[in-house]
């Protein structure tokens, strides 16, 4: 079916998914920067807080097709699957706010206005702190727990998997 | 061809599409809820997020879940494997509202075949045979004698709201036709507060045969044969094998051009299968169509040599057929065992746990479809199937004696599975004869 | 029919044997070194026995220990495998003179076409091209030159007694033969105390291609097509693959009726391999014959259908051959991929030590030969092929889309294994286009 | 190939295979006796001493090929595969001569003969303990060690594998 032109796509893909393991072990545990040698061929990188455009009719820009050649500027959609349990081995001893859907996480109700919670507010059960996007909805999420707010766990943007971790908290 | 397609089911057939999909050089997004986490075929697609906790209710069910994944995932299409949300009509006008293609049939043949008495209209403008009897209810004895008398004894007389085996009655001459009617009446009016009954001819020990079909957007519909699945437990499949053994050269054409005429009439398209009771006298009857991809494609795919989940995406694609009938070979004789990790001591009770020692058999002709490994934990939340081993020879007994050989050589440690029960199977005269219908296994095992 | 066959080898290939003699309702009687004690495929043979310490010389080479365990077996036959004693006519004739029949070649066929001067005179006999050269010595310059310009440059220089490239020469030309003569003879006289030099046509960058024959005790010979294994390093295979590609129809159909010419010629039985070279203008000559079953075996087996095990042993138990050379079927292509336990960055040392982590690729068309699991040992005592993984697809293209498939899927830890340098070479454009010869592995990776 | 009676026959195997599992199983921990039920069947076995016939120039009688179903009579020629590694496990702390090759164990010179040694008998690496018969060739073997024979390991007529042990010796 393929001619040798996709036959040499399909050889980067295989680089490609290793690069996508790759980026999961970075997002897992937190690491920015990356250079390594393995068999094949040697890797930098570097991962960087990015700019999220507010797209709620389309998608957001970087959940666009990502092409084989572009996946290094596209971290973001690599699989949560590894990265959510590691995110909850991870996550040092005290409570999260868990995503209670899957959607698109965003900090704040407009890009215009300042984020609903920040580092070291002081959250209640009923204390609105995301926004998370799931078919064009934008749901509200409550923190539903009370506590100050120690770290985000996730940036302005990122599509996030059922239960993965959001806010850490600790006893206000 | 689609660049992107999610995967809405789990466990061996999600890792199946995965392969077909990779082998397309089509990326995949699988979801998973958090049984499932950390499953080895989830690395293997490209993307995988979770949708919900271990209920399939919750996850697996969740329309509104697996919808919003895809659009994270930013897919073209969803394959929804079998099970699940696979003949869920409303599922697949989501996805296509969305502007996501759902890999199946189109919602109208969807919802037609899947009532039954459309289907039966359907089958009927077909001229595809089904099970006679006195279509809708009957109102005095005299009228069911009448009918009893065209259809032919012996016949079932079925409570119009029944369900559970409750108000019916086999009957196999005119007095107990006249007597069982008005017992059958009276109980149905007692248990569902409804007396409405009506007959249909009562099948003996059929067996269980279905056609393999395949139909593009554009009108051309095959069939890939048929695949005899009698060897079942409480309407379970446990083994699937084509060619259907001793099915008459005629008997099994007409069985497959019915089938195709069937899907015609109902403008069907993708994979589906029409199942038919055949009885002792290779009259068959059509039951129903299963309007997705089935647990047994690899029997149909190892006879034919057609890829059927990559068809069936190539399809959805807007592809044309790229075969006629008359392409489409069938040489050698495929066997498929279903492994579930149950208890055949105990009642077939499930048996969820940690696979300890596994020891898979292999070399020529041999296929085990499965998702699991040494380590791997089967969660109580789905269903029993651990994997399909498929055996592909040049005749039935060297398929079973391959599959024999297979039996012997498989170990499976920590859990309880049909594997004992299988050896007997693969053992017993009867199916090595074929000498077996519909209620062969649980009249003998 | 052979009752119990004893199998005279060790990891898959044993398990392989036991399979087909299963399946054949064969006993089957392992036997095993220290090192092997305990492996899985040894609790599927009837009966196994330990024959001697880990060396192989002390084991699996000791014909009077094989001898004992077969006569303790009691077995009417014994299966060589490939390696070993395959090929070793007096092993055979041990065997024979025990009454065991030994599952190969007559003893006079095996020792005829053993010797290179015996095999190339009946390839003679049989019409088959061989490499064209001096047919012996070459006393003077004068003689050289007139034969090379009766075979044609370039010319390759050999000491009689060479070996290991000493002595030995290149020549494009009459300037550098006359040289090159002398240079070489000087060196073979120093390296061997032997200064005798014949000449034979230098062949560049040759395709390897070999025909898979099958004949039986009734002068009935078939081919069962070819397999290019132009994928090799330092002359061990590392991908086999048939149809070959790129070669011309008339070649295949010439090449492969020389094979059987050739066999019938010496009189050969049961199964065999005709190697031959194949240069960039698709003339080849004849090399050897491999008086064995091959590890490349499943290729065949895949695009004709037939199991060569089963042949081997029906043939040797005096069955004529079941099917004729128009019988013989070649659809699709098969590629089979050797995965070894080496270090392809450490100029692919062995590395032997146990198996902790192993995800099997598997699905449609895919077959992987071996006898290792999880939790398995490779012992240093033998070679390092730990299994083959073989593809099986309607063409060559999905062929590749389904190994590069499975070398994704594939996890193997504890140890260090080829599949990285099988990963670049199922995607380099070179060998996707086919565009390979028997130093392009050599040469690109 | 088959007709449906070698069918059954083959269904037997089955049983068959694990019926030589389990006589191995019982060769290894020297079990004589057997009673036990599994999902399929309930088997009784029992294996006692075999008389045995000296055949130099033939198989021992109980070499004949072993059908099928007269298998409960050869546990002889069930698998040292397993055995012997048991075995050797099995065998309790002290010096064992093991067989230098794989062949029939002998007991004595003849039928007629005592055995070389007997239990409480005293060897020195020259003595003869047995012979081993290979390819009709009878191999006196010497004990090469020394010490007091405690345990004979094999029966007269017993097939022997490679290194399984003979004789259990402690220091005399």
């Amino acid at each position: 079916m393929a001619k040798p032109v996709e036959t040499d796509d399909k050889g980067d893909s295989f680089d490609l998914d290793k690069f996508r393991k790759l980026l999961q072990l970075m997002e897992k545990f937190g690491v920015t920067e990356v250079a390594l040698q393995n068999e094949e061929e040697s890797w930098k990188i570097r991962r960087g807080p990015r700019q999220v455009a507010y797209a709620p009719a389309a998608y957001p820009a970087e959940f666009a097709p990502v092409p084989a050649t572009a996946v290094p500027a596209a971290p973001s959609v690599t699989a949560p699957a590894a990265a959510q349990p590691a995110a909850a081995a991870a996550a040092p001893a005290g409570i999260t706010i868990n995503a209670p859907a899957i959607g698109t996480f965003y900090a704040s109700p407009s890009p215009d206005d300042p984020p609903f919670v920040t580092v070291g507010a002081v959250v209640k059960p009923d204390t609105l702190v995301c926004i998370i996007e799931a078919m064009k909805v934008f749901n509200q999420i409550q923190a539903e727990k009370s506590g100050r707010i120690v770290e985000i766990l996730v940036e302005n943007g990122d599509a996030v998997g059922f239960g993965q971790p959001l806010f850490r908290l600790e006893p206000a | 061809m689609f660049q992107r397609i999610l995967i809405a089911n789990r466990g061996e057939i999600a890792l199946r599409i995965i392969r077909a999909c990779r082998e397309l050089g089509i990326e995949t997004v699988a979801v998973y809820s958090e049984a499932d986490r950390g499953a080895h075929y989830l690395d293997l697609a490209d993307e995988a997020w979770c949708i919900g906790p271990p209920q399939a209710l919750e996850s697996y069910l969740q329309i509104k879940r697996i919808i919003s994944a895809a659009e994270i995932g930013n897919v073209q299409a969803v394959h929804p494997g079998y099970g699940f949300l696979a003949e869920n009509a409303h599922f697949a006008e989501v996805c296509r509202s969305c502007n996501i293609e759902f890999i199946g049939p189109p919602v109208e043949a969807m919802q037609a075949l899947g009532d039954k008495v459309s289907a039966r209209e359907i089958a009927r403008k077909a001229g595809v045979p089904c099970v006679p009897g006195s279509d809708g209810l009957v109102s005095d004895v005299e009228e069911a004698v009448r009918i009893a008398d065209q259809i032919g004894y012996p016949v079932l007389i079925k409570a119009t709201a029944g369900g559970g085996g409750k108000g019916m009655r086999v009957a196999g001459n005119e007095i107990s036709l006249r007597a069982g009617l008005a017992a059958a009446s009276a109980e149905a009016e007692k248990a569902f507060k409804n007396a409405g009954v009506y007959l249909e001819k009562y099948i003996e020990r059929p067996r269980h045969v279905e056609v393999q079909i395949i139909a593009d957007n554009y009108g051309n519909v095959v069939h890939l044969w048929e695949r005899d699945c009698s060897m079942q437990r409480r309407h379970q499949k446990l083994i699937e094998e084509s060619p259907a053994p001793k099915l008459p050269a005629d008997v099994r054409r007409r069985i497959c051009e019915c089938a195709v005429s069937l899907v015609k009439t109902a403008n069907y398209t993708n994979a589906g299968t029409c199942e038919f009771i055949v009885d002792k006298d290779f009259n068959f009857y059509f039951i129903e169509v299963n309007a997705r991809i089935q647990v047994e494609h690899p029997v149909t795919e190892l006879v034919t040599g057609i890829d059927l989940i990559k068809q069936q995406i190539r399809i959805a694609a807007g592809e044309p057929l790229p075969f006629t009938q008359a392409d489409i070979p069938h040489t050698g004789c495929a066997i498929e065992l279903r492994v579930n990790a149950e208890d055949p001591d105990n009642g077939f009770r499930g048996s969820p746990g940690t696979i300890t020692k596994l020891r898979l058999p292999g070399g020529p002709g041999v296929r085990f479809d499965s998702h699991v490994y040494e380590g791997y934990t089967i969660s109580p939340y789905y269903d029993s199937m651990i994997g399909k081993l498929i055996v592909y020879k040049p005749t039935r007994q060297e398929a079973i004696e391959c599959m024999r050989r297979c039996l012997h050589e498989f170990v499976i440690e920590g859990i309880k599975t049909t594997l004992p029960l299988a050896r007997r199977m693969f053992t017993h005269a009867d199916f090595v004869d074929f000498n077996v219908d519909t209620t062969f296994v649980e009249r003998t095992f």
